[in-house]
């Protein structure tokens, strides 16, 4: 799957370069976010504008990067999420688990 | 209305069992969301919705449902008549019962179970059952 | 390469036969071209050329194949397997000639006659002929 | 079918907004512009620059205004082909018969 990544002001970006999200390639973001972790990452944003349709794959492995932020005391955040992936969210009610941004902007100021 | 040819569509869709062509499903029935005629409320989210509740379903149907009569293929079903959509995923796995899958836990964050949440969230009927041509998992929507 | 189960895509559609439905139809065949795995040369040319050939395909089982077994539907039939694409268009007319059917005459410039030229030059074979689900025009390309 | 009909410099311009020329909107194309050269059109550009796909009775349509131009001695221009629908010309030879600009603008200078 085609994701960039960058530092910026100290932060993580990942940037998801991905029209789906997907069992696809849900899989393999999952993999990426636990090995920043691992890597000592501190604070990641996923930047989620590119992406249109999201399935519950995708929520798990949002998900699993959130949980593992938990518990190293870490920063996760997600932001720029279409209105569509954005009611994945909330009809299964992790708009108020997660972290959310409207862009990347303020991701990163806040 | 009394049903009219003019609005039946059907397709029967083979796929191989890779979740690569979860995309391709999915943005057929996002087309023919689009095309329906009848749609009262917002068309693009029925796409979208459509869209998911194949992907849910034909990512399930790879996962748990590639028994030994798979021969590779995904088979999916969808049809559009007098207002009522129906979507049949079918797998030739060991089967499971649908009733007592229960809604995902909110507490618990798990990372799985909210496929079958979400169609049950977004469509009128689902049924699971076995039938000649394998186990067939049902979903239905009126859309008028 | 010898064929594997994971190349085999197969779609039957059947759709009302009305032109408002060739765009759903064109743009499922542009889907399925961008999704095939072996497209050696340009996949957006053959993603535009699958949609061109299906609607004028699609456009004459409408205008010259309505006949009485026509139940107002037009069935397509798809596949994709070891890098042949096969598409089928059936029609309930009175049927045609296809060899007869000449090239369009450039100085006349007439308004009709490029749909089949267009299929003809578009893909690799193109057959028509009387079976027991209806008259059908064939055509074939190998994508690889 | 959606067409945006506006005089420019002299000119009648048609704007197609529609992604798709087929037979189930190129009867009506066909209709408009027989109309507007029946009420005195003189100099009329067929826009398209938003057209991503054509068919055989889409250049049908488009050939019946060229035709009737050329009864009429008025004028009749395509602008703004993308280049897949470009190509149907030029499989079909058409472009050596239609008089064709990049764009509308230098179809209303040219
Ligand atoms: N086609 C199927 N065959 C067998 N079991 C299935 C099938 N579909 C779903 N299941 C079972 O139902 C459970 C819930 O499915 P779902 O809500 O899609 O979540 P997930 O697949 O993420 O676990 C699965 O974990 C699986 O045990
Ligand atoms: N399915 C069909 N049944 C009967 N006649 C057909 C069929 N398809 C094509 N034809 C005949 O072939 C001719 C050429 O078709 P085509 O090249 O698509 O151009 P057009 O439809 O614009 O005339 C048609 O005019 C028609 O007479």
């Amino acid at each position: 799957m085609k994701i960039v990544t960058e530092r910026r002001g100290g932060k993580t970006v990942l940037s998801l370069k991905e029209e789906r999200l997907d069992a696809h390639n849900s899989g393999e973001l999952k993999e990426r976010i636990s090995k920043l972790f691992e890597e000592g990452g501190r604070d990641i944003i996923v930047d989620l504008h590119e992406v249109e349709f999201i399935d519950s794959s995708g929520l798990g492995a949002l998900l699993s990067g959130h949980k593992n932020a938990a518990q190293r005391s870490a920063g996760f955040a997600l932001a720029g999420l279409q209105p569509r992936v954005k009611s994945m969210f909330e009809l299964t009610r992790l708009q108020r688990v997660f972290e959310i941004y409207p862009d990347l902007c303020e991701a990163l100021t806040g | 209305m009394a049903p009219s040819p003019e609005n039946i569509l059907n397709l029967d869709i083979q796929v191989p069992n890779q979740t690569r062509y979860l995309r391709l499903v999915g943005n057929i029935a996002q087309l023919v969301a689009k095309e329906i005629e009848a749609v009262a409320g917002d068309r693009d989210a029925l796409a979208y919705h459509l869209n998911l509740v194949l992907t849910e379903a034909v990512t399930n149907a790879i996962q748990y449902g590639s028994g030994s009569h798979a021969e590779g293929k995904i088979r999916i079903f969808l049809s559009y008549e007098n207002s009522d959509l129906c979507v049949r995923v079918y797998d030739h796995g060991a089967g499971f019962d649908l009733e007592s899958v229960s809604a995902p836990d909110d507490a618990a964050l798990s990372e799985r179970g909210r496929g079958l949440f979400f169609i049950r969230s977004l469509m009128d009927t689902v049924e699971y059952r076995k039938t000649e041509c394998g186990n067939v998992l049902e979903m239905k929507k009126r859309v008028a």
